[in-house]
């Protein structure tokens, strides 16, 4: 079972939540979803689309075509069309597309839904609710279950609103055509349903982090919201700053002070932020970094995904500078990543760069209920206090680690130093300095290579000894690996794969014991100039073949299956 | 006898300014500050940006952070929100608060973070060796102004008043117990408190001549809740008036927003909503 | 003859002018010199260095031993003395120091150069000018020599001020014991004296630029300084931007406008210009940008020198970015690199990023004249005009270059874009636009990979086909790897060097010509995590042996050669 | 028949902007100024930030850059410098100019450069849907601050004034010829003229309704020469005042530093000197 539907129309339309109530509905059913949609450029008008895919099989992308087209008008029959499957569905309104022109497919059902919203429901904005209700009952969700969602979701949002929503789903659920072609399969699940930007928000306060900062911009910018709405919940507080550099000088300086921080934002926020990374780095002010990346350069695409950050967030910024950098693959893994990325901030007082993209930070699926109890988190070393000739805030130790104080703690006193300093954090320009702080600040990433060194965290894998093609993944492009992997091997295509989440330092232990007799290695990413497959050659001598897309879209598991089968 | 009570927060940090440089005085200052109000060393954060005052918190026995050119508020403000009960004082030159650091400035005083901001102003970039800064007089020549300096230099006070800054106050280090003063109320001051100091540079832009006979101290007639009298105060065309200019009592941005440890919502419940 | 000079005392001592007037005179009799200093780090007051080797050999670098130490005080003596030759000379002042102390050397010379000054001519300041005296008659500069360069110098600066300095050093000319210890070989030269920093603003002049803007920022701030004195006598504008963000919008402002634009900065500025860095690359507008490297990260050393900055110049800034990176080796160097710079910044319409360092910037070498006539001038592609339905500007070309229009011209209307575009620079967010138009920018890099394929000015090289080892250095180590490698010949060990200048693209077809048959390669630079070896490794695939330094402070040649020694 | 003298200057394209979104007024407005003042298209250069309004330019056969976030005064300074012919006229939105921005706007008022620098103020940040910006009244809802508005908006009228901007004057889509009018004079004016725009954002901040009774045109009994008649007027706590608000003769940056075809220096005599 594998059911692709796309809804899509005008922006205004409601094609989202229409969409939405579906996902939720189908995963309480028990399906694995996943869903993924693309805003318009302008704030409104501008076609919208919601795609949703369900499926009791692995369903780790946005699939390649369509089962279910729902088409709000006609525009959007004409530009989706081509993705149906050739035996694929429409669902049209007829009150907004001629029958001449849908009946061009030959599976196609219409239905008035907006003379029904206007005429019947006295409500043109309920619309998107009939079609939802519509499309349910057609793909056999029971209409309890999608009355439940719509209790879930629009409970809090008073009666009224509650009972026309009701009335529209319930409405459209009777409209459609009683023989339903599709069966379901029915093991109700816990799962819960989170885009990776909430993911991120979520897994931060699970973390510890109660302070937020940030500036918005897309695709971040739904963070700040969320966080806007939990933070504060939590005790934590929030700050809109009045650019990038504010927002993350403030998440230092509340760092500095004791409490976990945090910023988001995306490329050209990214670049601003350069500065003031260098201070935390310096300074060794625990800080992490949210980039959700976005087609570049400049402004770019704001609401196109693109993964071309990468060597911005490894190698950016003006002197040697200590940073890790981590990049989840999917949103549970945002979830997971954001904990570590506070973990490894404390640990090694350095700046964390969690790298998503506008794909994965605004796809949703459903993830399995954290396991809260299980997770651990881990706080800066504090220091011994004591009333000597002064604190040595930044003592060169072996693992260049070097315990902290926070202001209000006596004896602890220090300047936390941007310029090159001693042990005490005095300004100290000589050679000596310079040289041993170098080496205590990158020691640190030594110590984290090898403390990280088996972590199952940094990697995921399907690993075959035989296959003598690997691919190496990052980021968001793991659910489309993962099902073109599958896929091959179903082929009795042999390979190999790895998605690779820690990208600075990289896990290089782990990534030697995988590539071990491989002869070919792929790496697919979505930017212009295989940053990834430049920074594995850097670091690693490894020679890739280098799979790009650069058109701010994901890829589809075709396209990478259809390289390593050409590859293999 | 003052600098012996001072004596309690400096350390034996050596100050490299050039000698006559207005910083020394205002450094004592600070430190007589700190004194008058009886601050434990623990609960103070000096933060210092990029200049020749850049190293003022190394001279403290406090905690304090150097942070980046034009940086200081951002990262002050950080620090006031996560723990509110510090004593926060910013430190910058003329050059790092308002050319480079100039945009950080309306909104910190729209925020009204408990932060004391001492600028130090010299009408000059110190530490990049005599480039005019956004207070170098007209006419005034530099290396890069050779036939004076072209440009209006911007009104500190000015730009503070239309910001609705809570609490305004200018010095000078000629008068350092008047300024020492000036910065204990500052501190005292619950809200953004912008300290303007009047300091020579003896190197590039001496001013320790001019400003004694330029100055005047403002008297008890002047009523700084006033925001009208405040403006016309700095509006004055034959003296620079030193004194407390404005002073206003709004909430502080800690008071809205800070950190706490009262935790209303439980992470297993909010995340079942998620469904 | 290879002599090395070195002054040191306190900042305010007028350390930096007494080496000068002998650097002018000494260049004068025909030697080759070459000069650098170090600046305290507070404004006034710490200890201050000039240092000045001259020779009528290979002088490359500052040299490894001393020859002479002149010492304006014991603090200089007590710092310095271990980097005199066994059998160096120190020259010192008998007002400030101990006989007893000074005489700890075999070989030292003093006067009473304080006194002199205070009683003999009422100028106490003049003490500096009585020591340039003494020593040039100690190594054999004419006094009539001296004279030419402090009446050249200082002659408009008035009457009185030069008769006391012209005083002054005939003072201390006749104060030097007769018997003169060294003789300099005298073939009158007429060579210019520049630092790094004046033969940057003298290229760009050359080249055309005529708007700069700048945030002050050592040490790039005299590159500001002697803007101000010359760029308004040829006609072109200054503007002190408020912030580096500022001064590179302005630049590329005015480039848009049709006028030859730079700025200049250090690392901390170049890593706030991140973000405007992309908008040249996307919008197309060429610029040039100078970064005179120190050490880093954030505030890090402003005064001394580092080479940590080129990851940031070739791969910093979000998104996928087009840009040149150029370093020059020497002064002469800089001068033609730069005018180079504005060139490649026209013919490719993108960013060109001059990476020089502390010490490149501040040291002063002796250059030859530069022949005007021969300098080429490249400008940009100019379009033809037509009203026909809207100029492209950004029209997809087989080399990647579009022509371009300038504000003014009528039917040229265009608009210059940030975000992703069609060809007439209309945002156009599908996967077309940003597909095609990433190719047509990197086509240009293409291009320019090609019509510099054969650029003497990309690399300088010493071949040896008979070597095994090669040395690949990059920048402000020319000097010092230069002479290590003559010394290593000297000594019969085969090596091969090249020292490159075009860092992005890198010229890799001359790389691997120059490589053919080399087994091992040794890449020298001033950073702690091997920047150039990493990208020539990422590049080129080539694994080197990597020599860093970390102290603030350039190579000696001798560091190099020991090293070639070691793995030749 | 006015949109038809604009088609002069607007081409063919297609602005994305919300049914109702003030900026459609604006459009028509610069139009009807460059019709007023018959300036050749090839003259203008339109210089945009990130916004909604991003995308004035390309809605105008002239010249245009869209640039980064913030950054539009200074990218438009360097155009001034290098052709002080152009008619360059900065669009930008309240975040864009007075948040991210913020710190080039008193730097380039000192400087005085000869652009007209429109700013579209919806008090809200309509491009990101919806956050709140400098502008937004206090107690205003938004998504970030779902109890309101808590910091005091800035003044975008007294900033200028306190910069010393050459021209200020504010207007509204809702009275189209008005507004025309006034950006014909700021680009009139020689020196940085800052047009305040009150602009409705129908989807996120809605002041269609509310500006039309709350704004009153200025009248002739006002002296916009007078600096301090002109903080009196924007000091009005009744009604918010539309018109010329102030107006001085400067010279202009390019007067001061303009690029010229003028060489005074041969570069082969200056190297020379480098002996
Ligand atoms: C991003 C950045 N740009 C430029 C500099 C160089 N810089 C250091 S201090 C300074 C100006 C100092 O002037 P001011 O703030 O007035 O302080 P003062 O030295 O006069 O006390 C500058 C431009 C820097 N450190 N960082
Ligand atoms: C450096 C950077 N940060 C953030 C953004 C995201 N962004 C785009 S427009 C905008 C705010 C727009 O508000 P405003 O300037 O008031 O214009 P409006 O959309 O309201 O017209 C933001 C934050 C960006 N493009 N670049
Ligand atoms: S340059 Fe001026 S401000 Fe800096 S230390 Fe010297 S006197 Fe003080
Ligand atoms: S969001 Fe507001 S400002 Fe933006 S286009 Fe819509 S109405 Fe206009
Ligand atoms: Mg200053
Ligand atoms: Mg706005």
């Amino acid at each position: 079972m594998d059911l692709t539907i796309r809804f899509a129309g005008e922006s205004g339309d409601g094609v989202i939540l229409a969409g939405e109530v579906l996902t939720y509905a189908i995963s309480r059913i028990g399906l694995k979803i996943f869903t993924f949609r693309t805003y318009p450029s302008s704030v409104r008008g501008g076609p919208c689309l919601y795609q949703l895919r369900a499926s009791d099989w692995h369903a780790y992308s946005q699939g390649d075509q369509l089962d279910i087209l729902v088409a709000f008008d006609t525009e959007a029959i004409a530009s989706h069309s081509k993705d149906l499957k050739p035996d694929g569905e429409l669902i049209f309104d007829e009150d907004r597309t001629p029958k001449t022109y849908s009946s061009l497919r030959k599976r196609s059902l219409g239905a008035p839904f907006t003379s029904i919203a206007k005429n019947e429901l006295r409500l043109p904005k309920a619309r998107n609710m009939v079609v939802a209700g519509y499309v349910g009952a057609h793909i056999g969700v029971s209409k309890e279950i999608l009355e439940e969602v719509v209790r879930n979701k629009l409970g809090s949002r008073g009666e009224e609103l509650l009972n026309t929503n009701l009335l529209a789903i319930n409405t459209g659920f009777g409209l459609a055509p009683k023989a339903t072609p599709i069966a379901l399969p029915k093991t109700p699940s816990n799962k819960i349903i989170l885009s990776g930007n909430q993911a991120i928000v979520l897994g931060a306060i699970a973390a510890g982090c109660r302070f937020y900062a940030g500036y918005p911009i897309t695709p971040a910018s739904d963070i700040l919201d969320s966080m806007v709405s939990l933070l504060p919940g939590f005790g934590g507080a929030i700050l809109q700053g009045e650019d990038e550099i504010a927002s993350l000088g403030a998440a230092i300086g509340a760092s500095y002070a004791g409490i976990k921080s945090m910023t988001a934002t995306s490329g050209p926020g990214l670049s601003l932020m350069t500065e003031m990374m260098g201070l935390s780095s310096m300074a060794e002010i625990p800080v992490v970094i949210v980039d959700a990346q976005r087609g570049g350069p400049s402004t770019g695409l704001p609401t196109k995904t693109e993964q071309s950050d990468l060597n911005h967030a490894v190698y950016g910024g003006h002197g040697d500078a200590t940073r890790i950098v981590l990049a989840p693959g999917n949103v549970e893994d945002c979830f997971h990543q954001t904990i570590r990325a506070f973990n490894l901030a404390e640990r090694y007082q350095l700046p964390v760069i969690l790298l998503t993209d506008q794909s994965l930070a605004q796809l949703t699926e459903g993830v399995p209920m954290p396991d809260l109890e299980s997770i651990k988190i881990t706080e800066r070393e504090k220091a011994e206090l004591a009333e000597i000739d002064g604190f040595r805030r930044y003592a060169v130790t072996h693992d260049g680690i070097s315990p902290m104080t926070l202001p209000g703690e006596a004896f602890g006193e220090y300047v936390a130093e941007s310029v090159e300093h001693d042990e005490k954090g005095r300004p100290s320009f000589g050679p000596h300095a310079h040289s041993e702080m170098s080496a205590k600040r990158f020691r640190k990433l030594t110590t984290a290579t090898k403390e990280l060194a088996e972590d199952p965290l940094n990697v995921m894998e399907l690993p075959d000894p035989d296959a003598d093609l690997a691919v190496i993944g990052w980021g968001s492009t793991q659910g489309a690996i993962h099902e073109a992997i599958l896929r091959a091997r179903k082929n009795g295509t042999h390979v190999r794969w790895l998605q690779c989440k820690l990208l600075n330092p990289l896990p290089e232990a782990q990534l030697s014991k995988f590539l071990k007799g491989a002869k070919k290695v792929l790496v697919p990413e979505l930017n212009y100039t295989s940053q990834f497959a430049n920074l594995l050659r850097a670091r690693l001598g490894i020679d890739a073949i280098s799979l790009t897309k650069t058109e701010g879209l994901p890829f589809t598991p075709d396209e990478i299956l259809r390289k390593i089968e050409e590859v293999a | 006898m003052q600098s012996n009570l001072v004596g309690e927060y400096r350390n034996d940090y050596n100050p490299n300014w050039c000698p006559g440089c207005g910083d020394y005085g205002v450094l004592r200052s600070v430190g007589m500050a700190f004194q008058e109000l009886g601050l434990r060393n623990e609960q103070i954060v000096m933060v210092s940006g990029i200049g020749c005052n850049g190293r003022f918190p190394h001279n403290f026995k406090t905690y304090g952070i150097h942070t980046l050119h034009g940086r200081v508020l951002p990262i002050a403000q950080g620090i006031h929100i996560a723990n509110p009960e510090l004593c926060v004082v910013g430190i910058a030159g003329d050059g790092d608060a308002f050319a480079i650091g100039g945009g950080h400035v309306p909104h910190t005083a729209r925020r009204n973070p408990d932060i004391t901001y001492i600028v130090l102003d010299n009408g000059i970039y110190g530490q990049t060796k005599g480039q005019p800064s956004p207070t170098t007089p007209l006419g005034y020549k530099t290396k890069v102004t050779p036939e004076g300096n072209q440009e209006d230099p911007i009104d500190i006070t000015r730009l503070a008043l239309a910001y609705g800054v809570s609490f305004l106050a200018r010095g000078f280090p000629g008068k350092p117990n008047h300024l020492a003063h000036l910065i204990a109320e500052g501190i005292r001051h619950r809200g953004f408190a912008l300290i303007h100091v009047l300091n020579p540079c003896p190197t590039f832009h001496d001013t320790w001549k001019e400003y004694p006979a330029k100055t005047v101290e403002i008297g008890p007639e002047h009523d700084p809740n006033d925001y009208d009298a405040a403006l016309g105060l700095i509006g004055r065309q034959d003296k620079i008036p030193i004194g407390i200019i404005y002073k206003q009592t709004r909430p502080t941005l800690a008071e809205r927003v800070r950190v706490t440890s009262l935790q209303k919502l439980e992470l297993k419940q909010v995340l079942s909503t998620f469904r």
